[in-house]
């Protein structure tokens, strides 16, 4: 069964060609076609699933392209890793969609938005399947245009679109990274598939360079520091969007790539350490960022952030496990969020946190649901994100750094607090303003209960109830995993505790960061202003790129086209001057003919003398 | 003598159909069967030509001679003049009577130059280049009540006066030093060495000089464009392409070729004046207002190349004849087309939207400029290719640079002609008529570049002859 | 003896020749122009041209100048003499004239004709005829085709419609 | 199939003639007439590439005649794996930009036997094997383009009609020169390419180095390459739509071409000498092209300029010097040919309605004219070189190549590749994206327009799926050509 | 005998003198007469070269006999057109003449 995984994108492919072509005929049905689809690619994964042997396999469907005399083939890798992706993205993928037909269901470019999403989800499971670089970068732009054409889906928005922009271009300097790594590969290695990752024979530093090339790519993706700007800006897309790309599913590509290429990483310290460091300052500054943040998506997105950070500093500490569990449990609970977010602004048609409040009794199954998700992303036991963290934590304490696990710590506490601080300032307490907030249809809760079930019970799969099955399904060892009860107690009070600081500065009237707050210092403005990178960027990027273009403009006109249009002035005007001989006196004509004989009479004597 | 007779035969038509003409002008003959008249003398004389191939080599005790090349160039000599022939009786003849005379002036001037081509004597050669000038200054002033034309006509002959006695003097020093004007003698002389050179060179130069007026090389150009100006157009057009091919003829036969006349030295003066030539000429011509003279300049350029070909040894030899032929053609079709869409002084905007007012001429005038601009396929582009050829055979790259600069200078001025023609529309919008005979010399202009650019073989052939 | 003579009549030669091309008056000049070709046809009978000495006063001197003085009559106002009869390149045109006299002077003069003085038979009118009909045929013949298309043209130019 | 080249070629010099014979005012018929010697020329190539002996890397087709025996001139043409493709690409596109041309309106007769003109000397510049016929064809191009230009292109179309003509003219006369200079060098003296690809690389490195400049500058104007390249946003922008198809789509590939098939086989010695500097003037082309592109403000401009920036890429390509890098270059020629013709139709589409190209007149088309939205974004994308659609292939095989040659040179064109991005999607920004202008009411793209840039679509698609549809036929070609070096 | 040599320059002062009159002399008769100056100093060189050197068909007198006429020929025509143009314009000066130019 294992054969048929090349099926699973082909048919959310064809449902784009079908919604592009005959969209506007098709009208609401374009959203059952791309259910349909996506339905098809669920089940299919699963029966890849229900088929995977130990250990995985992969085939290959055709050639590609032959470079350097090697073929590039059309391969697909079928393993553990790649089906839990798999089902990950289906499931999730399949929910959205069933949400969004509630949630865009007014839009006028309705068919088109189920085009684009399931053109996301045909490259994402292509990414996901494929068996060497250049296919996966094939399918990693692709997912990364869908990212851009959905991000700008209201495009009439500016910022919208200056996001869609935005969001393809900063991911597209990380691929720049992971093109020049593949080149590398190619020319060295010959190969870049990933079962070969192991054994390249390129030169020790040359790989690791490699290494950190193919993170830079997983960065851009990912969102990490310093590539992370776009997502938060991304949040422009429909909500939805931000819930399937932006949380779940695409963001994590990059967290995938890395545990995907994990043999080259664990081959060299230096890039291994390298993830976990850019894993831990982007989980932190994004954490910090979120806790300021009064946009309810905007504080989703720097969670997300912080969490791929968290995934990525897991990974880099040698953590596969406990981040590729985190980046499954990560995706549910996040997709919850955005879609309980969604279904907020759906009903208050706002998106500061600070004008809603009290909406868990106007939005019952909204409200719960999204607690559910957000004390699962807050690590409260026994919630699907407290087992991923811990397991995260269990890794960082043994990697015996303590500064790293100091970082995931700090993370997690922040977490805890600024989730918190969402669910007091929205759904609890008394409404901040006149609001008709009603319930959203049933076709969008329906997702949110969905999700909401994963996001409570997909962690025990991994934990030590269930023997860490997860763990050993993914690394396809035999391992029992125990209960670390220090930990566990360690993790749970820490994440309590960072929800009593919510509930002390917000319910207890402490001022919260963020508003008129009296004790507002350098650094909380720091943090406000999201540490000025965005500002930073723009003066030394955006700005210098726009100098050099009209520099260059400017030079094109003047200096080479001056040169160009100087040589032909020239010429005119010795023609000009040439042509003034001709006086009209025949005097002078005379004059010409007599100083020619003379001149030609010298120049040829003087020849002759020459010889004499 | 008989045999000499025989060989002289052309000529004698043309002799007596010029005065036959003479006596019909005066007794009033209208101007189209005058010109008819000539134009069945030259065809006579034309196809008489081939007898005149059974003759001896050297006839009238050595005075002309008999080969290849003056066979050729005779009738090259033929073809242009029936052409500015035929071309005049489709010119509309304004202020202007004396048609006898003029169809005789022609005659005697095809009469001097087929005799010029196959002299081999300098008293003969003086001779008929003084005629020619006499009746070219008479052709030049055809109009004479009319300021451009009688100032054409001084000009000309003051600066032709000078230039033939520039050339007479070289010619009286070269007697005194070998005693003879044969060529054939001269080459004999020279062969045997003992000459004082700088005389023989300062000699040489002035003689060059003479001839180097009749293919108005530069600084022996100045006259072109204004005679070519002031002169009606089919004289001006029989001038660009009758006189400047005789000057070529004998460069290359006392100086290039044939029978060596001061064989050495002479690439050295050739380079140069070909530079001069072509350089001058193109940027004269680069802001004309007037297409009339752009084409003199152009036609003073053209010499430039030719004059490149002829010193780049035989292969540019046979090179610059290539191009003369071709340059015959392509001229007299340039020139007819002009003188036929436009006026007499052809000001550029006369020719604005001529695209449209006769989309063939234009076409065809087109054809033209651009073949003497050297576009390929057409033979200007093969001319100019085997001028080029020869001169890095000979490795005078300089001389290359010149010619390959020159032709990109030289495609402003022509295309700016054609511009003018297809992008700018005119206010008048009549449509042109063409007489019957200007389209004969347009279709066989046309045919001609056609033909030599797409199957250039049939001037080889002819060159194969000449150089065997 | 012999030599004064031509340096007499060489003197006569330049000095005329000088003068026709320097005096104010065109009319004086053509004068002088006229000496000047007397004392070449001189020079030719020296030099034992005796037919060519008498051709040159007949045509040029009987001709020729005959049609200058027309030409002068016809054209020349006699009260311009006031006007410069030099034009604005008088200096350019000195210093070419000189140059080419003093490059040509000096090539002349190293040439082989500074000590030949030969004494060839004389050419007599009879080899002149001879030569007239036999070798030169075609330029004798020629020539008056030359002189009937300048003579034409003059008319052609000259004739003035009523 | 003999005389199969030759029909390709003057196929549409007699679709020249027979338009030549209609009388002027029959408009309707003219134009059916080319649209059916185009087709015809189409199909003809499509027998060519059926018939194609793809696992054959010399020449096919051949035929010689005697033309100058005198002068060792022979008219010589034949067909490899490096024409095929742009003989292919030259008739698609001219078929497709002849049904373009409805959008000219005057002096349609005058046009179209110009445009057939213009046809066949790309044709036989691209199959011809004598370098004079080669040059002669190359020439040929010059005149069509210049009336093309000057008679039915935009307000300031007489500068750019005479800078496109002289800019040329001044880099194809010094072709002349090198190609009668390597007449009189090789031995025996010829003109064939197919004898000079065996007798010139036998020359001195000096005087190859020499006359591969002096090649070199001619094909490089054509290009073009910086900094020769100021010619072309002018004439792109000033000629009408389907003349800037093919401008962009064919003539600058014979510059490309012209590397390929006379620089590279002639003169290997001296490529190899020089490869680093075409390496640098491919890197600087790709950077300084897209930057320049950037900062335009005319939609066409932005265009032409992008142009000059894909043209880097082929230039890494031959820089490299190894098989992946051409087979890529050659590749990216084709791709650009077809995207950026289909850039050009897109850019007529709304000049058509708007006669503007200010992007300042544009924006939100997205709303107002999805189906033109749909494709500008697709070719946009194709630009950029968005993996799955065709320009990608080309570019990542030339960067490949260009990696193990010059890691350096690649890396920073990999990081320039950014600018171009940047540049589409901007583009794509200004243009589709934001609130529809007030007042604006364009009609969306007619399906007349739709199936002119469909075919260009489905190529794009296919090449970017399966690369091998054009590579297969140039492979060996480019392995014959690899061993030379 | 004097040496060939004085009267080759006696021609060559002539030829010069004639030159000189043809560049600055502004009156169209005066340039005639300086054309006739050179064509004279041509005839003595052919007169005394045939003297000189002797040929058996006296070529060089033939020759002179020839420039004569020519010169005669040429002159007519010369001066018609000198009176020609000064029928239009009054002026016999070179200088006036310059309708045609550039």
């Amino acid at each position: 069964m294992v054969n048929i995984a090349h099926l699973i994108p082909v048919f959310p492919f064809l449902a784009f060609w079908l919604n592009i072509a005959f969209g506007r005929r098709l009208g609401r049905g374009s959203a059952y076609v791309s259910v349909g689809a996506s339905l098809i690619s669920t089940v299919l994964a699963i029966l890849v699933f229900m088929g995977l042997k130990p250990g995985g396999g992969s085939y290959e469907l055709a050639t590609w392209i032959t470079i350097h005399d090697h073929p590039i083939t059309l391969g697909i890798i079928v393993d553990s890793l790649t089906v839990m992706m798999l089902l990950v993205v289906t499931i999730v993928g399949t929910l959205i969609q069933i949400y969004s037909i509630g949630y865009m269901g007014g839009d006028i470019r309705f068919s088109r938005y189920f085009a684009y999403i399931s053109l996301f989800m045909s490259s994402m499971l292509g990414l996901v399947l494929a068996d060497n670089l250049l296919m996966l970068y094939i399918f990693w732009e692709g997912v990364g245009l869908c990212s851009c054409l959905l991000v700008a889906f209201w495009y009439e928005k500016p910022a919208a679109a200056a996001a869609g922009v935005k969001a393809f271009v900063t991911t597209r300097i990380g691929d720049t990274g992971l093109l020049i790594g593949i080149l590398i590969l190619l020319a060295t290695g010959h190969s870049l598939r990933f079962a070969d990752m192991g054994s390249l024979p390129g030169s020790e530093i040359l790989m690791a360079v490699a290494a950190l090339l193919i993170f830079l790519g997983a960065m851009g993706k990912s969102a990490q520091f310093p590539l992370h700007v776009w997502l938060p800006d991304a949040m422009e897309g429909p909500t939805s969007v931000s819930a399937l790309i932006h949380a779940a599913t695409m963001v994590a590509a990059g967290v995938y790539l890395v545990a995907r290429s994990y043999v080259l990483f664990a081959m060299h310290p230096l890039a291994l350490q390298t993830v976990a460091i850019i894993g831990a300052i982007s989980a932190i500054m994004a954490a910090s960022i979120a806790c300021t943040a009064n946009d309810i998506k905007k504080v989703l997105a720097y969670s997300t952030v912080s969490q791929l950070g968290l995934m990525m500093l897991a990974l880099g500490a040698g953590g596969f496990t406990a981040g590729t569990f985190h980046l499954m449990t990560h995706a549910f609970f996040k997709a919850l969020l955005f879609l309980g977010a969604g279904s907020v602004i759906h009903a208050v048609h706002t998106q500061d946190i600070r004008q809603m409040g009290g909406l868990i009794h106007k939005m019952k199954i909204t409200g719960v649901t999204f607690i559910i998700g957000a004390l699962a992303l807050a690590g409260i036991m026994p919630l699907s994100g407290f087992w991923s963290k811990d397991e995260i934590f269990i890794t960082l304490w043994q990697s015996g750094n303590p500064l790293l696990f100091g970082a995931a710590v700090l993370t997690s506490f922040l977490t805890a607090f600024y989730m918190a601080r969402v669910i007091f300032l929205t759904f609890l307490g008394e409404p901040r303003t006149e609001t008709h907030a009603h319930e959203s249809p049933a076709v969008m809760t329906f997702p949110l209960v969905i999700l909401a079930v994963f996001a409570a019970g997909l962690g025990f799969i991994g934990s030590p109830w269930c023997h860490g099955a997860f763990q050993n399904f993914l690394t396809g060892g035999e391992e029992a995993v125990h209960l670390n009860y220090g930990m566990i107690v360690f993790s749970t009070a820490l994440s309590l505790s960072g929800i009593g600081l919510a509930y002390l500065l917000i319910v207890k009237g402490f001022k919260l960061p963020g508003s008129d707050c009296p004790c507002r210092n350098w650094f909380i403005r720091l943090v406000e202003n999201k540490y000025y990178v965005d500002e930073l960027y723009d003066v030394v990027f955006v700005q210098t790129f726009h100098k050099i273009c009209e520099a260059m403009k400017r030079f094109d006109q003047l200096h080479i086209d001056g040169a160009v249009n100087g040589v032909s002035t020239i010429v005119a005007f010795c023609a000009q001057a040439v042509k003034r001989l001709q006086t009209g006196l025949v005097e002078n004509y005379l004059l010409m003919q007599a100083g020619g004989v003379l001149a030609l009479l010298l120049f040829i004597l003087g020849k002759l003398c020459r010889i004499f | 003598m008989m045999n000499s007779l025989q060989f002289i035969k052309p000529e004698l038509v043309l002799t007596a159909a010029g005065l036959m003409l003479l006596v019909c002008g005066v007794f009033g003959l209208r101007r189209k069967p005058l010109g008819l008249i000539a134009l069945m003398a030259i065809v006579i004389g034309f196809f008489s030509l081939p007898m005149t191939l059974d003759s001896s080599s050297m006839v009238f005790s050595g005075m002309l001679t008999n080969d290849v090349f003056s066979f050729v160039m005779r009738a090259l000599v033929l073809v242009a003049t029936g052409l500015a022939v035929l071309m005049s009786i489709g010119y509309s003849w304004s202020d202007h009577d004396d048609a006898g005379e003029y169809y005789f002036f022609l005659l005697v001037a095809a009469i001097s130059m087929m005799l010029t081509v196959s002299a081999t004597n300098l008293l003969m050669i003086y001779l008929a280049i003084e005629t020619l000038s006499i009746v070219s200054y008479v052709l030049a002033c055809s109009f004479k009540k009319d300021l451009y034309s009688t100032e054409a006509g001084l000009k000309y002959f003051l600066f032709g006066a000078l230039s033939t006695g520039i050339m007479l003097y070289g010619i009286s020093l070269v007697y005194g030093l070998l005693g003879t004007l044969s060529l054939p003698a001269i080459g004999l002389k020279l062969a045997a060495g003992g000459i004082h050179e700088p005389t023989l060179v300062l000699a040489g130069l002035l003689v060059f000089a003479g001839f180097a007026f009749k293919a108005s090389l530069v600084p022996f150009h100045m006259w072109v464009a204004d005679v070519y100006e002031g002169a009606p157009w089919p004289v001006a057009a029989f001038f660009s392409i009758g006189p400047k091919a005789i000057g070529f003829a004998l460069l290359a036969r006392v100086f290039f070729g044939f029978p060596a006349f001061l064989t050495s030295g002479w690439e050295g003066i050739a380079v140069f004046l070909a530079i001069a030539t072509m350089t001058i000429g193109n940027f004269s011509a680069f802001h004309q207002e007037s297409v009339k003279r752009l084409l003199a300049f152009s036609s003073v350029a053209q010499a430039g190349y030719i004059l490149a070909g002829l010193a780049a040894g035989v292969l540019g030899l046979k090179a610059a004849f290539f191009y003369i032929v071709i340059y015959t053609f392509m001229n007299m079709g340039a020139f007819a087309c002009a003188s036929f869409l436009s006026s007499e002084r052809a000001p550029l905007e006369s020719f604005k939207g001529m695209g449209r007012r006769a989309p063939g001429w234009a076409l065809v005038f087109s054809i033209f400029l651009l073949s003497l601009a050297g576009l390929p396929p057409l033979a200007g582009f093969l001319a100019k290719f085997f001028v080029l050829v020869a001169v890095i055979d000979v490795k005078q790259y300089f001389l290359a640079t010149a010619v390959v600069v020159n032709s990109v200078v030289a495609f402003f001025y022509y295309l700016k002609v054609i511009k003018v023609m297809y992008f700018e529309d005119s206010p008048d919008s009549q449509p042109i008529r063409i007489p019957v005979s200007g389209m004969i010399v347009l279709a066989i202009c046309l045919s001609a570049v056609l033909l030599f650019g797409f199957w250039p073989q049939l001037i080889m052939n002819i060159l194969a002859l000449i150089f065997a | 003896m012999n030599e004064a003579v031509f340096y007499i009549i060489a003197f006569l030669v330049g000095a005329g020749a000088l003068l026709s091309v320097t005096v104010r008056d065109i009319f004086h000049g053509a004068i002088w122009l006229a000496l000047t070709l007397i004392s070449i046809a001189f020079l030719y009978f020296y030099l034992d041209a005796g037919f060519l000495g008498v051709i040159q006063i007949l045509v040029y001197v009987g001709g020729i100048m005959a049609l200058f003085v027309f030409a002068i009559m016809l054209t020349a106002k006699i009260g311009d003499r006031s006007i410069s009869q030099v034009n604005r390149q008088f200096w350019p045109g000195l210093l070419i004239a000189a140059t080419l006299f003093v490059v040509l002077g000096k090539v002349v003069m190293d040439g082989p004709w500074m000590r030949l003085q030969a004494g060839s038979p004389v050419t007599d009118l009879k080899t002149i005829g001879t030569s007239l009909v036999t070798s030169y045929v075609v330029p004798f013949e020629f020539i008056s085709l030359l002189l009937l298309a300048a003579l034409v043209g003059a008319v052609v130019i000259g004739k003035v419609k009523k | 199939m003999p005389y199969l080249l030759t029909t390709i070629i003057f196929l549409p010099l007699l679709g020249a003639l027979v338009v030549a014979l209609i009388p002027g005012n029959c408009d309707k018929i003219i134009r059916m007439t080319a649209i059916a010697f185009n087709a015809a020329v189409l199909m003809v190539v499509g027998v060519l590439c059926l018939l194609f002996d793809r696992t054959s890397g010399s020449m096919q087709f051949t035929e010689t005649h005697p033309w100058i025996p005198q002068a060792g001139i022979h008219y010589t043409v034949g067909v490899d794996g490096i024409s095929l493709a742009l003989v292919f690409l030259t008739a698609l596109l001219g078929f497709l930009a002849c049904l373009a041309s409805n959008t000219i309106k005057s002096r349609i007769k005058e046009y179209f036997i110009v445009y057939q003109i213009l046809m066949t000397g790309m044709l036989g510049t691209f199959l011809a094997l004598d370098l004079v016929v080669f040059y002669i064809f190359w020439e040929t191009v010059l005149i069509p383009m210049f009336f093309l230009i000057g008679i039915w292109g935009g307000p300031r179309r007489e500068y750019a009609a005479w800078k496109f003509f002289f800019y040329t003219l001044a880099g194809s006369v010094v072709m002349l020169l090198a190609i009668i200079g390597i007449y009189f060098l090789s031995t025996p003296h010829t003109f064939n390419m197919l004898e000079l690809a065996y007798s010139s690389p036998l020359l001195s490195r000096t005087l190859q180095a020499i006359l591969f400049l002096m090649f070199f500058f001619a094909f490089a104007i054509k290009v073009p390459v910086f900094p020769f390249h100021t010619w072309l946003p002018d004439a792109h922008v000033e000629a009408p739509t389907p003349v800037s198809v093919i401008l962009a789509g064919v003539l600058l590939k014979m510059g490309t071409y012209g590397l390929f098939r006379v620089c590279v086989p002639f003169f290997p010695e001296a490529v190899a000498m020089f490869a680093w500097s075409l390496g640098v003037l491919g890197a600087v082309n790709l950077i300084y092209g897209a930057c320049a592109a950037f900062a335009q403000t005319d939609f066409k401009k932005l265009i032409a300029y992008s142009s000059v920036s894909h043209m880097g890429f082929v230039l890494l390509g031959l820089a490299a010097m190894n098989s992946t890098g051409f087979n890529g270059s050659i590749l990216e020629m084709f791709n650009h040919g077809i995207i950026t013709g289909a850039m050009f139709l897109l850019v007529g589409v709304v000049y058509e309605r708007s006669h503007t190209r200010e992007f300042s007149a544009f924006g939100g088309l997205a709303s107002t004219m999805p189906r033109y939205a749909f494709f500008l974004t697709f070719m946009a994308l194709a630009s950029l070189g968005l993996p799955g659609l065709s320009g990608f292939v080309g570019e990542f095989l030339s960067l490949a190549g260009i990696f193990i040659t010059f890691p350096k040179l690649a890396i920073i064109s990999a990081i320039g590749l950014i600018a171009v991005v940047v540049l589409f999607l901007v583009m794509v920004k200004k243009v589709l994206w934001g609130k529809p202008k007030e007042g604006v009411v364009w009609s969306d793209m007619s399906m007349g327009e739709v199936a002119v840039i469909m075919p260009l679509l489905i190529l794009v698609l296919i090449v970017g799926f399966y690369p091998d549809a054009i590579l297969d036929f140039q492979k060996h070609t480019v392995d014959v050509l690899v061993k030379t070096l | 005998m004097i040496p060939l040599g004085h009267i080759v320059a006696l021609s060559l002062f002539l030829f010069c003198v004639g030159v000189y009159g043809v560049l600055t002399q502004r009156n169209a008769i005066r340039f005639l007469i300086s054309v006739e100056l050179i064509l004279n100093a041509a005839n003595i060189n052919l007169i005394a070269f045939n003297k000189y050197l002797g040929s058996p068909d006296g070529l060089g007198q033939v020759f002179a006999l020839f420039v004569i006429g020519v010169a005669a020929a040429a002159s007519v025509v010369g001066l018609i057109l000198v009176i020609a143009v000064y029928r239009l314009r009054k002026s016999v000066n070179t200088d006036d003449f310059n309708t045609l130019k550039w």
